[in-house]
């Protein structure tokens, strides 16, 4: 592969890249947001029980 | 006209407190000076026309920061500001008061400023001098209202470069161009364009930015 | 909105941005002939301006979003506004990088300041990272978002500014320009790459913005929730 | 004719809720005392009635334009290195005042500052700090009066004044008054509204 070939696809790869980040910080989110509406629903259970 | 009335009580007030406090302008005057002295001994001996221009310009960037730092301090010490923006009057008359006292205070230091340009590296043209008048317009009118926004946020003299700076790239670009380009028409236009620009976008955005 | 039509239209918004990038992908590689001067080094080309315009595109969103907010003053344009600036500075970022390399590619070095986009795009970068220092030094409230929307009507001000100044610039500092204007020598099948590849990235724009914008929603829902409930 | 009316009327600052779900009404020409400890939100309450903070929820609708209030805050909102005459020259211009000069006068008088009225306000006690604040304040006889702790800092001959003053206004003004110390305008008050 040329340099030129490979700097073409070196910039495809970084964009790929940075997409792929960008979906992996999103599921550490979601993770966060699950285990806060666990709490939430727990709380709730125990609102109801008390 | 009870506008300008609102404008002229804001402004002299400002340069009111000036005269009793004398903080800020000695502070410029001093400042540019021992900024020009600095680059002086910053810069190699044979340094081209445009760097020595380059040079005076951003040591008057960083003088109006100094003054734009200060701008709202007395305003936000006995939460004066809340006073004024209860005031009947239009809320950008308090940006054009506060504005028109920037401008004044960043001529004065260039009154000092220039001549000691003249004296320590090269002439000053016409087109420097209209260029600097065209840049002061500028920068008071986006300053001003930046520094509005950083008095309503807590690292205020952090914040204040951050939000200055890059909206002022434009004002560099135009003056230093003004001052070594053969033909500075396009320049000064350019820098009026910012000047209309900016101020009517500040003009019509200070209320927003005082106010919740 | 009912959730369940927000949920169709979001999937139908991903799913098209992930066809649309990989036919533009496949196109801009194996489709669209070699460019005569440029050879192969052209397709990063395919992927450089769409995101530059895409980042465009946001910036301009968030200043419509701001301006909404400074009209109706209903703070949840804040939130909109907010997460276009984010999407539009995440695209900026990648237009410096796939620009970097278009610059390594075609005049040797990573850094030119005569590309002019590229220069636009260092400046923005400057000023909407500004834009987080100032929300992150006020506290939430209807202040932040005034602040912020005004701001970001500066944001979006300042790109013809810049542009303007850029090119100024560029005749003062260093008079050789290298430009790879992209409207006239195009081909046809060069252009409808392009135009796939800028659909892509926009769709992928959407498709992000409104993630990031339900987690957003989804959080203060909690933080609701939480408070109801303690 | 109700002057100001709230219904669920809430603030946040930030992640803090400072008041929420207020529902009061001020009548005109009615009298309402704020009462709560330290940061149960008086203050936050009387700026959103003076339109200085937005409510986060909930609905607050105050009938009176900018001319027509009078805000004395914790601060004074005046300049402390301009004199009273400065100080209030300037607001009495900002409120298009007629006879400036004789209304200034009269207030310093009445509240004791004529002899100081050249002297910086930087210079000034707690008291005259005050007594200069409800001077700014009063210098455009607004038709809403909205006062946080006017009482604070006062001396006896202070406080003996305002209950004056606050004697005639409560006649033919519409009053909001947070206070620690209810009992000393109990007898005016029409209405209390308590902060937990």
């Amino acid at each position: 592969m040329s340099s030129a070939e490979k700097y073409a696809t070196a910039a495809y790869l970084v964009v790929l890249a940075v997409v792929l980040l960008y979906v992996v910080l999103y599921a550490f989110k979601l993770a966060r947001l699950e285990r806060e509406v666990a709490e939430l629903a727990e709380l709730a259970q125990r609102r109801r029980a008390a | 006209m009870r506008y300008f009335g609102d404008v002229a009580a804001l402004a002299r007030k400002d340069l009111l407190l000036e005269l009793r406090s004398r903080d800020t302008l000695p502070a410029m005057l001093l400042f540019v000076l021992s900024t020009l002295v600095v680059f002086h001994f910053a810069l190699p001996a044979e340094t081209s026309e445009t760097a020595e221009t380059g040079l005076l310009w951003v040591a008057l960037l960083f003088t109006a920061l100094l003054g734009l730092v200060r701008a709202f301090v007395a305003e936000r010490e006995q939460r004066v500001l809340d006073g004024l923006v209860l005031a009947p009057c239009d809320r950008s008359a308090i940006w054009l008061g506060k504005g028109i006292g920037v401008v004044a205070f960043l001529v004065l230091a260039e009154v000092v400023a220039l001549p000691a340009y003249a004296l320590f590296f090269g002439p000053v043209g016409w087109e420097l001098v209209v260029a600097v008048a065209l840049a002061d317009i500028g920068l008071a009118a986006v300053g001003t209202l930046l520094a509005a926004m950083a008095a309503a946020s807590r690292a205020r003299e952090l914040l204040l470069p951050l939000l200055f700076l890059p909206l002022v790239i434009p004002v560099v670009v135009g003056g230093v161009g003004a001052s070594v380009s053969a033909h500075p028409g396009r320049y000064l236009a350019f820098l009026g364009l910012y000047d209309a620009v900016f101020a009517i976008l500040s003009w019509a955005s200070f209320e927003y930015v005082v106010t919740e | 909105m009912s959730t369940s039509l927000r949920n169709n239209q979001a999937v139908l918004l991903a799913g098209s941005a992930a066809i649309l990038l990989l036919a533009g992908t496949a196109l801009a590689f194996y489709w669209v002939p070699n460019a005569p001067l440029e050879g192969f080094r052209q397709r990063i080309f395919y992927y450089h301006v769409p995101i530059a315009l895409t980042s465009y595109a946001c910036f301009g969103w968030a200043a419509w979003k701001a301006l909404r907010l400074l009209w109706t003053r209903e703070q949840r344009y804040d939130l909109e506004s907010y997460t276009a600036v984010h999407m539009g500075v995440i695209f900026g970022i990648l237009t410096l990088v796939t620009g970097s390399i278009w610059a390594r590619t075609s005049w040797g070095h990573w850094w030119v300041w005569g590309s002019r986009q590229l220069v636009l795009f260092l400046v923005l970068f400057l000023f909407y990272a500004a834009y987080f220092m100032l929300r992150y030094s006020v506290d939430p409230g209807p202040r932040r978002a005034n602040l912020s929307a005004v701001y970001a009507l500066f944001g979006v001000a300042l790109i013809p500014v810049s542009f303007l100044a850029i090119r100024l610039a560029a005749d003062l500092v260093h008079p050789v320009v290298f430009s790879h204007d992209v409207g006239n020598k195009l081909t046809a099948s060069q252009f409808t790459t392009f135009l796939v590849c800028l659909a892509g990235m926009l769709t992928l724009a959407g498709t992000l913005y409104r993630n990031e914008l339900t987690g957003k929603r989804v959080d203060a829902r909690l933080r609701e929730l939480r408070e109801a409930l303690e | 004719m109700t002057v100001i009316r709230a219904r669920g009327l809430g603030r946040d600052f930030g992640a803090k809720r400072v008041l929420r779900g207020l529902d009061f009404d001020v009548a005109r020409g009615g009298f309402l005392v704020v009462t709560g400890p330290n940061g149960a939100g008086k203050s936050t309450l009387l700026s959103l009635c003076a339109g200085l903070l937005a409510p986060t929820s909930g609905e607050l609708r105050v009938d009176a334009e900018r001319a027509e209030i009078g805000y004395l805050a914790h601060e004074p909102l005046v300049y402390r290195e301009l004199t009273p005459l400065e100080n209030l020259d300037l607001y009495g211009r900002l409120y298009r005042i007629p006879e400036r000069r004789e209304r200034i006068g009269m207030l310093l008088e009445r509240f004791g500052l004529w002899e100081a009225r050249h002297e910086r306000a930087e210079s000034f006690s707690r008291g005259m700090t005050q007594r200069l604040a409800l001077c700014r304040a009063l210098l455009h006889e607004p038709r809403l009066l909205l006062l946080d702790e006017p009482y604070a800092g006062l001396d006896e001959a202070g406080t003996e004044l305002l209950d004056d003053e606050l004697q005639t206004l409560a006649r033919e003004r519409t009053l909001v008054v947070a206070t620690h110390e209810p009992e000393r305008v109990g007898r005016l008050a029409t209405s209390t509204l308590a902060l937990a």
